[in-house]
């Protein structure tokens, strides 16, 4: 039996853990739950990593479970694709995940039994809906797994539900995700409108990525800018990007994993994925390219001005997301999907560090209130610090050959894009240095409780910062560009036949020369050291504590995006649904109905005058009405 | 005679009669106007079976008769309505001492 | 002819036993015996039996389609003797010679559903308007039945005059009052013949109370003693529309299309009327005498549509019709209070009588599973088979979902109403009459093939 | 003349006064009857409304003590509205019947013998013999309607 | 037979539950009752499924050629099971409720029954619209009586309404049933009879307006609401899980086979309104306090897709209505019971009196948030399923020029319906405990029983539809076969 029929055990070992988890999670002890919980994602992990040696071989299968919906022409079977790029989600969706229910299982431990049991089981289901979504063969098991980390992400940023602040920022994450799902189901709809299926690819050619030539200009534009209407939901991006931000309300773990390392980026999962498409559509591209770095900016911009420590490692992530799809936008794939990678490494690391210091600071989040903290929490101090070297950018830290990859391809494609990415990058550089900074360098500025307090996290917290740190010092090297060593880019000949199709339309690819190239690295690298340079000096002395004003508070206040939103979406859809209710339903429509009772009401009353109880009048009544009928007889038929 | 001529005189008796049925108050004067109705009916009655008779008349037949029985039964009936309306009207005379249709005026809406 | 001559004999009967007894009770068991006589002489009739052989020189002529209307009549009449002949005895002394009255007034129904000629319609509805001037006036010291029996009076003498008129009118045209000879050859509407036909109209209208010559209708309900009321709306009102849809079938049966549109008009407004002005009545009687109007509304509709589904189901409606408001009045008479507050909370105290008079009303309304849904389906179809008056059966159902506006408010007052208790004396076989009317409503509703059934094999036999 | 009195019924005051025309009225049609050669109609209708009729009416009248002042007077604008209203059916049947098929068709006849009682009397008791019978319950009724209503 | 039992069982029990006084073991007997007849169904559905076992044509009125017909087809069975399954479940559930005069109302709930069966399995049209008058007539006793402070004006009007759409109903019925080849009311003649377009096309406003008062589209919802929140839980369950169903039920078996023309002429105003309703419903809801309104409008807007996805004709579409109808009778009747149990424990159904109920009764908050979930059409709940096919049926629509633009306005209430769901797991469950909630329990046995058979049912359905797709799927062809017929 071939390995690769084994699939299904990859998301077959979380549900079996959510399902234990979520049953039993009042009986069993805390230590049980977080070793099922944290063993099952192990399992999955160890398959993982058997199916990813599998596919390096260059095996990949297309694996059929049952029928799911089957009616008329259109078949959609219960079906899992496990081909490099999937392989390469798992493992990251299954390793980080496993080092995060690590952490969480000391992170979490003040918690009840029972809430725990919850919380590792709405993680579970988490791990196991984002592998549906990476593992689907069609575009609807997509889907599924699609709108299940909208609802573990959903239910875990809500875990806290006594805050109503937290439950807020869970809703707003579901509708907000909800919008982008609909542009995704729409786009389904389109496919199957159009080819009849939905399902990726098949042996006998007849998938969606077989069938794309039948699909017209229209056509291919229409989808793929659905698709990325549904990814902007998912990924953070322009418009749909604040809910993010406010996600930060959930237990730090789930931010590290959900909103860092893994749900945000099946955006750029599923684009990639489909890159057939986005190809066919260079229209589109423009646009997920312009979106994604006019996210890249803004949201760097605004992250700045940040001073929840959460909040600022969010902003950088909406601006991470951006970046990526500026890479698809651009066509590298390869690389969108290699900072994927990388980004999951150390941003993940960054949030598990964050969480370190939230953790020793008894759930203190404003940098102003911390500093100094590199004494008393060394090993948080140096992961935290190798995060922010590979954030922004320095080689040869594994952030560096990503987002050098990405700004490679938008230079090649694009003069401005990679002046605008430079910029963005720099920002990167500069605000992850004053978090750094602000934090961990100067003096402590907290209560002298919290600084009697102050200790290293334990073992179960630290060990998983220590492997991701090695990892995003180390990741980079998969993925070494050409100029530097030729053939050392594993990653891109690893992916290479996934998104062979697209290669074969594009044709042949103008590559920049290699004194561009270093250039363009020199540049990146030089202006990244400025930043953080400026940073440290500016911010490890002195770090701001006052209110920002002017332009800093535009910035502090997210360029009052939210409330923009506020203004122009949600209140008038408020007043509107009050209106309706209260007047149209209420006044109009069932007034409308109630006046048709209250006419035959108030017409019998009338009406009921005719019987006046004269006898005179009754026969002149009569008289009338005869006369009436004799006139409509005689005079008025002929 | 044109046939004309009596069809016009019943039905101006005929609204007489109405008329006086929708402009008096009286019972007994209402009640006499109905006969006055009814006396149009016959006397168009008579008329017409005589015009049926005139025209068949060559045959020596008895068309035209059956008018003039319905009349008779006419009268028969009015007499027995009459009974049983004056007995009303006497009865409600007992009651309230007045004859006006309209002073009874419980029963309306 | 048996109905005719037995009816009329039992009159005669009954006024002898007024002056030979006293005993109410005797009086009312040779009443019912009697009806029952009636009955079945006029089943025997159905059957061919005939006792009497008058030859009636074509003033008369008896088909099934009368015969089984009289039948229908006279077993309504003797489930009313039943339900209600006791309350009779509250309205006067002269219990016998109400009895008499009634009878006289079958004789009259007998004669309406066999006429053959304008003369015997004539007659026979005399026959049953003069005994009914005086129920009206029974009561005779309260001033509303006197009210009532003047107003009938004054205006049922009215419509005579125009009835007569618009016979004699025909008559100028025809030279006959044989409906055999105003049939033939009536193809083209002359003006006297119009005449005389839109003054039939009236006056038949005014019979049957359709709008707008109903104004009698309400106040003579309204004031009669509520005994005859109950009679007066069910079986005499049918009644007119058995004389109504045989006068117009015979005469003008050929010319239909002709005075269709009149007749639609005239059932329109009779429906709205009645269904409107039946809203806002705040006496249960006052109502039902409204409800009374709407319903012949509805039977109009056999008058609009003429064919033969209208007549079977006119002869369905009377059925129908007359059973469940002869139930709901019985119920009515034992109640003090006629408004609908009277009702209030009447389903805690007699739950029989609660839930048989619901079953009447919802009859009435026309839900399905009781006789009056396939009354009113009857008379739809009847309409929509007929094909011109679509308008009619529009204006017709929502008339029917306001009936259900009025008749409901009663379930209402019934069930989920709290009233002041209310004693109401009934006997155990009156409750259980009541139980086997409202199972026949029922029965009917579910299996109303078994009349239909017999209507069929009378009409082609 | 018929006419002539007919009106003065309707607007006379007095009861009696309305009698009275009444029956001149009466006799007028009874002259149009002989008239038409029907004799034996004419006759009767002299005995039975004017004598007999007419008579009760008077009498229930007297007995009553009705004169003038007893009727209150109607709404004028309900009266006028009632004469308008019976002028106008008058005018539409008039005008109706202005077409009638039986235009031209003579209903004077000096000759012609069905107007005689011996005719009448036999077809009465042939022909009509079942509606003759049948008004005989009509009396019954009436008969038993006014002893229940006439007795106290 | 089988058909027969399902109508006569809760018929005869019914009746003779009016005599059985006791409150236990009137509620013993209709629970008995009423499993047997999920039995009986499930028998004919599963293993009793020859076609004499699902047919029964006795001679009912045979002047009329009309017969009480039943036939079971997969649509039907689908239908019977939902009512079948439904029926103990809300016994059960409301197992806890006391009624004054408990006899009288179990008696007519298993009356409504009778009703709704009768409808579901009738082949004959005069006898479906005898049950389908016959089903409403026992609801309007339960909510009159039972119901809550503005019951009796509430109830009537729900009732005047849906009898005025009846009543036109009746007189389509009357008119097709007249130009029938065979005069017959079978609907086999029904559907061979072939009328002219314009006359479809009035007629298909009669029978409409009957159905669209009954699922209820906008704007003939306004009973609707009122209704299901004055209407005893119990009672609310039945009308929203399984008499509204009755309107779609119709339009599939009565309406769309008979008159395709009017449907293909009409279809694009009739959609129209289904698509405002979807978002004018979705919007309302959004303002609700009461938990009852917010489910029932909710309930307006999903119907209104039901809606939509047939009248912008599609196999698929249809398919996925079919689905639908039995997933959204489990779903809402699940709502309902939770709706209930907050009801009964805390006396208010407002959820601004509510709060923090998640850290009472996890247990009802879990269920609730599954239900939940479910109407919102999440994924591998049963919804989705249906939901999905029928938006994917409206945009693969050929029927409809505009089916574009009904897909995406329609696809609106998808995220609205995220919000004001919710808003309202927010509302009750989250948050702080309010002063009537600081000492709440979490659910019994009984409620955790039925709503845990809910919540697998949802699931089961929702990751493995096939086995409800392969049963309707032969009625969907009939269904949608007959849409095609040529016009003469």
């Amino acid at each position: 039996m071939n390995v690769l029929q084994l699939v299904w055990l990859v998301p077959f070992f979380p549900l079996v853990g959510f399902l234990v988890n979520g049953l039993l999670r009042k009986q069993l002890p805390k230590s049980l739950v977080s070793i099922i919980g944290s063993g099952m994602v192990l399992a999955s992990f160890i398959v993982s990593v058997l199916l990813f040696s599998e596919v390096k071989q260059g095996n990949t299968a297309v694996v059929n479970l049952f029928d799911f919906i089957s009616v008329d022409t259109l078949k959609i079977p219960f079906a899992f694709q496990i081909d490099q790029l999937s392989s390469l989600f798992l493992l990251i969706i299954t390793g980080v995940g496993f080092l995060i229910h690590v952490y969480s299982a000391a992170y979490m431990h003040e918690e009840r039994e029972e809430h725990f049991g919850r919380y590792f089981c709405y993680l579970n289901l988490f791990v196991f809906s984002m592998l549906l979504l990476v593992l689907g063969a069609n575009y609807l098991i997509m889907f599924i797994g699609w709108e299940g980390v909208g609802l573990c992400s959903y239910l875990l940023i809500g875990y806290w539900f006594k805050n109503t602040e937290y439950t807020n920022a869970a809703k707003k994450a579901f509708i907000m995700n909800r919008i982008g799902d609909l542009g995704f189901l729409i786009a389904i709809f389109w496919i199957i409108a159009k080819l009849g299926t939905v399902t990726y690819t098949t042996t006998d050619g007849a998938g969606v990525f077989d069938l794309y030539e039948k699909l017209t200009r229209t056509d291919v534009i229409g989808i793929t800018l659905l698709l990325f209407v549904g990814a902007t939901g998912k990924s953070a991006q322009i418009p749909l990007y604040t809910w993010l931000p406010d996600a930060m309300a959930g237990p730090t773990p789930v931010s590290a994993l959900i909103h860092a390392a893994t749900m945000v980026t099946a955006g750029i999962y599923m684009i990639a994925r489909s890159n057939v498409l986005y190809t066919m559509a260079p229209e589109t591209q423009s646009v997920v390219a312009a979106i994604g770095l006019a996210t890249a900016l803004f949201a760097a911009t605004i992250a700045i001005k940040q001073n929840d420590i959460k909040k600022v490692l969010a902003y950088s992530t909406v601006s991470q997301l951006g970046y990526m799809f500026l890479g698809l936008g651009v066509g590298a794939y390869t690389g969108a999907v290699f900072h994927v990678m990388t980004h999951a490494f150390f941003k993940a690391l960054l949030f598990l560090g964050a969480g370190s210091v939230i953790h020793a600071m008894h759930h203190e989040q404003d940098i102003r209130r911390m500093g100094g903290l590199a004494k008393k929490l060394p090993i948080t101090h140096l992961t935290f610090l190798i995060g922010c070297i590979a954030i922004a950018g320095i080689p040869p830290f594994s952030g560096f050959f990503s987002k050098d990859e990405i700004l490679a391809a938008a230079y090649s494609k694009d003069h401005i894009y990679y002046y605008l990415g430079i910029a963005g990058a720099m920002m990167t550089a500069f605000y992850m240095f004053r978090l750094y900074a602000t934090t961990f360098l100067g003096r402590f500025r907290g209560t002298e409780e919290q600084k009697h307090h102050l200790h290293e996290s334990p073992a179960a917290m630290t060990i998983p910062l220590i492997v991701l740190a090695i990892l995003s010092v180390a990741g980079g090297f998969i993925g070494v560009p050409e100029v530097i060593k030729p053939g050392a880019h594993w990653l891109e000949h690893f992916l290479a036949p996934v998104f062979e199709p697209s290669a074969r339309i594009k044709g042949e690819v103008h590559h920049l020369d290699h004194n561009t190239e270093y250039m363009l690295m020199g540049l990146s690298v030089g202006l990244a050291v400025i930043a953080i340079l400026v940073a440290l000096f500016r911010y490890s002395k002195k770090p701001e504590v006052h209110e920002p004003a002017g332009f800093g508070k535009v910035l502090a206040d997210k360029w009052y995006i939210d409330e923009l939103y506020g203004f122009v979406i949600v209140k008038p859809v408020n007043w509107l649904a009050k209106w309706l209710n209260s007047f149209f339903e209420k006044k109009f429509i069932d007034g409308l109905v109630n006046g048709v009772g209250r006419l035959v009401n108030y017409s019998s009353r009338q009406v009921r005058l005719l019987q006046s109880g004269f006898v005179g009048n009754y026969v002149l009544l009569m008289v009338l009405s005869m006369l009436a009928l004799f006139v409509v007889t005689f005079f008025i038929k002929k | 005679m044109l046939i004309e001529r009596y069809i016009y005189l019943a039905i101006a008796l005929f609204c007489i009669g109405i008329v006086g049925v929708l402009a008096r108050r009286n019972a007994i004067i209402i009640f006499m106007c109905i006969e006055l109705m009814l006396n149009a009916v016959n006397l168009l009655l008579v008329a017409f079976s005589k015009m049926h008779h005139a025209a068949a008349v060559a045959k020596g037949s008895t068309a035209g008769i059956e008018g003039q029985l319905f009349v008779f039964f006419i009268m028969v009936v009015a007499a027995a309505e009459v009974s049983v309306g004056l007995a009303i009207i006497v009865m409600m005379y007992r009651n309230t001492h007045s004859v006006d249709v309209n002073f009874l005026n419980r029963l309306k809406h | 002819m048996n109905a005719i001559v037995i009816s009329a004999v039992l009159g005669v009967v009954m006024m002898f036993c007024g002056v030979f007894t006293n005993s109410k009770p005797a009086v009312r068991t040779v009443a019912v015996i009697g009806l029952l006589g009636l009955i079945i002489a006029n089943v025997l009739d159905m059957g061919g039996y005939h006792f009497f052989n008058v030859n009636v020189r074509g003033m008369l002529a008896f088909d099934v389609f009368g015969l089984l209307f009289n039948t229908i009549a006279f077993a309504a009449t003797w489930i009313y003797f039943l339900l209600s002949g006791r309350d009779m005895e509250r309205v006067g002394v002269n219990l016998a010679e109400y009895f008499a009255l009634i009878f006289f007034v079958l004789c009259g129904i007998a004669i309406v559903s066999a006429f053959n000629s304008l003369l015997m319609l004539f007659l026979g509805i005399e026959i049953i308007s003069i005994p009914l001037y005086i129920l009206t006036g029974s009561d005779k010291r309260n001033l509303k039945s006197n009210e009532a029996a003047l107003k009938y009076f004054l205006m049922g003498s009215f419509s005579t005059g125009i009835m007569l008129m618009g016979i004699t009118l025909l008559y100028g045209v025809k030279g006959s009052f044989n409906m055999d000879v105003i049939r033939a050859g009536s193809s083209t509407l002359t003006p006297m013949l119009a005449a005389g036909l839109l003054l039939l109209l009236f006056a038949m209208s005014f019979k049957v109370s359709a709008v707008p010559f109903h104004f009698w209708t309400p106040d003579a309900y309204d004031g009669s003693p509520t005994v005859f009321t109950s009679f007066m709306a069910t079986i005499v009102k049918v009644a007119g529309f058995i004389a109504f849809i045989r006068l117009f079938e015979g005469c003008f049966g050929e010319m239909h299309k002709q005075w269709q549109l009149l007749a639609a008009i005239i059932t329109a407004a009779t429906l709205f009327i009645g269904n409107i002005t039946a809203v806002f009545q705040q006496s249960v009687k006052r109502m039902l005498s409204y409800s009374s109007i709407a319903q012949a509304g509805f039977m109009l509709f056999a008058l609009v549509a003429m064919n033969n589904t209208a007549k079977e189901g006119l002869i369905f409606y009377a059925a129908a019709y007359s059973l469940a408001t002869i139930g709901i009045f019985a119920v009515l008479l034992k109640m003090k209070d006629y408004t609908f507050e009277g009702f209030n909370g009447l389903a805690k105290r007699q739950p029989v009588l609660a839930a048989t008079n619901t079953i009447f009303l919802l009859s009435l309304a026309g839900i399905p599973a009781t006789a009056g849904f396939w009354a009113k389906f009857y008379m739809l179809s009847a309409a929509i088979d007929n094909g011109n008056v679509m308008w009619l059966v529009i204006v017709g159902v929502l008339c029917a979902a306001i009936s259900v506006y009025y008749y409901f408010r009663v379930i209402q007052a019934m069930y989920f109403k709290d009233g002041e208790p209310q004693e109401i004396e009934t006997s155990r076989s009156f409750k259980g009459l009541l139980i086997v009317i409202a199972a026949a409503v029922v029965l009917l509703g579910i299996f109303p093939h078994w009349l239909i059934n017999q209507l069929y094999s009378f009409f082609y036999l | 003349m018929a006419l002539g009195s007919a009106i003065m019924v309707v607007i006379s005051r007095n009861p009696v006064h309305s009698v009275l025309w009444l029956i001149i009225t009466f006799f007028a049609i009874s002259g149009h009857y002989i008239l038409m050669n029907a004799q034996f109609l004419g006759i009767v209708n002299l005995i039975v409304y004017a004598g007999a009729i007419m008579v009760l009416f008077l009498f229930v009248i007297m007995l009553m003590n009705l004169n003038a002042e007893t009727e209150p007077q109607k709404n004028k604008w309900l009266k006028l509205a009632g004469v308008v209203a019976g002028g106008c059916l008058l005018l539409v049947l008039v005008a109706a019947l202005k077409q009638a098929e039986v235009k031209g068709k003579v209903a004077m006849l000096e000759t012609g013998d069905i107007g005689l009682i011996r005719n009448l009397g036999k077809a009465l008791f042939t022909d009509f013999v079942v509606p003759f019978e049948i008004s005989s319950i009509l009396f019954l009724s009436a008969m038993v309607g006014a002893v229940v209503i006439g007795k106290k | 037979m089988i058909p027969v039992l399902l109508i006569v069982i809760p018929l005869v029990s019914g009746l003779l539950a009016f005599l059985i006084k006791q409150e236990k073991s009137v509620k013993v007997w209709s629970l008995v009752t009423s499993l047997i007849t999920m039995v009986v169904a499930i028998l004919g559905i599963a293993v009793l499924h020859k076609p004499e076992y699902l047919q029964t044509n006795v001679a009912w009125l045979p002047n009329l050629n009309s017969n009480f017909s039943l036939t079971m087809d997969g649509m039907s069975k689908l239908l019977c099971l939902l009512t079948g399954i439904a029926y103990p479940g809300i016994f059960i559930a409301t197992w806890n409720s006391t009624y004054k005069n408990p006899h009288q109302f179990y008696a007519l709930m298993l009356l409504m029954q009778t009703g709704l069966l009768g409808v579901f399995v009738a082949s004959d049209a005069l006898l479906f619209y005898f049950f389908w008058e016959l089903a409403l007539i026992p609801a309007y006793f339960l909510c009159s009586i039972w119901g809550g402070e503005r019951r009796v004006a509430v109830t009537f009007k729900f009732f005047i309404y849906t009898f005025v759409g009846s009543l036109l109903m009746l007189i389509g019925i009357i008119w097709v049933y007249l130009h029938t080849p065979d005069h017959s009311f079978a609907m086999t003649s029904f559907y061979k009879v072939n009328l002219p377009g314009n006359t479809q096309g009035w007629l298909f406003w009669l029978f409409f307006l009957a159905f669209a008062i009954k699922i209820p589209l906008w704007p003939f919802h306004t009973w609707q609401p009122d209704t299901y929140e004055q209407s005893p839980t119990a009672v609310t369950m039945v009308l929203s899980g399984i008499m509204v169903k009755m309107g779609v039920f119709g339009v599939l078996r009565w309406l769309a086979p008979v008159l395709p023309v009017g449907l293909w002429g009409y279809g694009d105003p009739a959609a129209t309104m289904c698509v405002i309703g979807m978002i004018y419903a979705s919007f309302v809801a959004m303002q609700q306090d009461d938990l009852k309104r917010l489910v029932a409008y909710s309930s307006i807007a999903h119907m209104g897709l039901m809606g939509l996805a047939i009248f912008v004709t599609s196999s698929i579409g249809i398919q996925g209505v079919m689905i639908q109808m039995f997933n959204h009778g489990i779903n809402i009747i699940g709502m309902w019971i939770v709706v209930e149990l907050i009801e009964r424990q805390f006396g208010t159904r407002k959820m601004s009196e509510l709060g923090g109920l998640a850290q009472k009764a996890p247990g009802l908050a879990i269920m609730l948030v599954v239900v939940a979930l479910a109407n919102v059409a999440l994924p591998l709940t049963n919804a989705f399923i249906g939901e999905f096919m029928m938006f994917n049926g409206v945009f693969s629509s050929k029927a409809s020029n505009y089916h574009y633009i009904f897909m995406v306005v329609g696809g609106i209430s998808i995220i609205l319906s995220a919000i004001y769901t919710l808003n309202m797991i927010q509302k009750v469950f989250y948050g702080n405990t309010s002063s009537l909630t600081a000492n709440a329990r979490d659910i019994r046995v009984n409620e955790k029983f039925v709503l845990a058979v809910l919540l697998i049912g949802i699931v089961i359905m929702g990751v493995y539809p096939k086995p409800m797709i392969e049963a309707t799927k032969h009625a969907v062809d009939a269904i949608y076969s007959k849409m095609f017929i040529k016009l003469p």
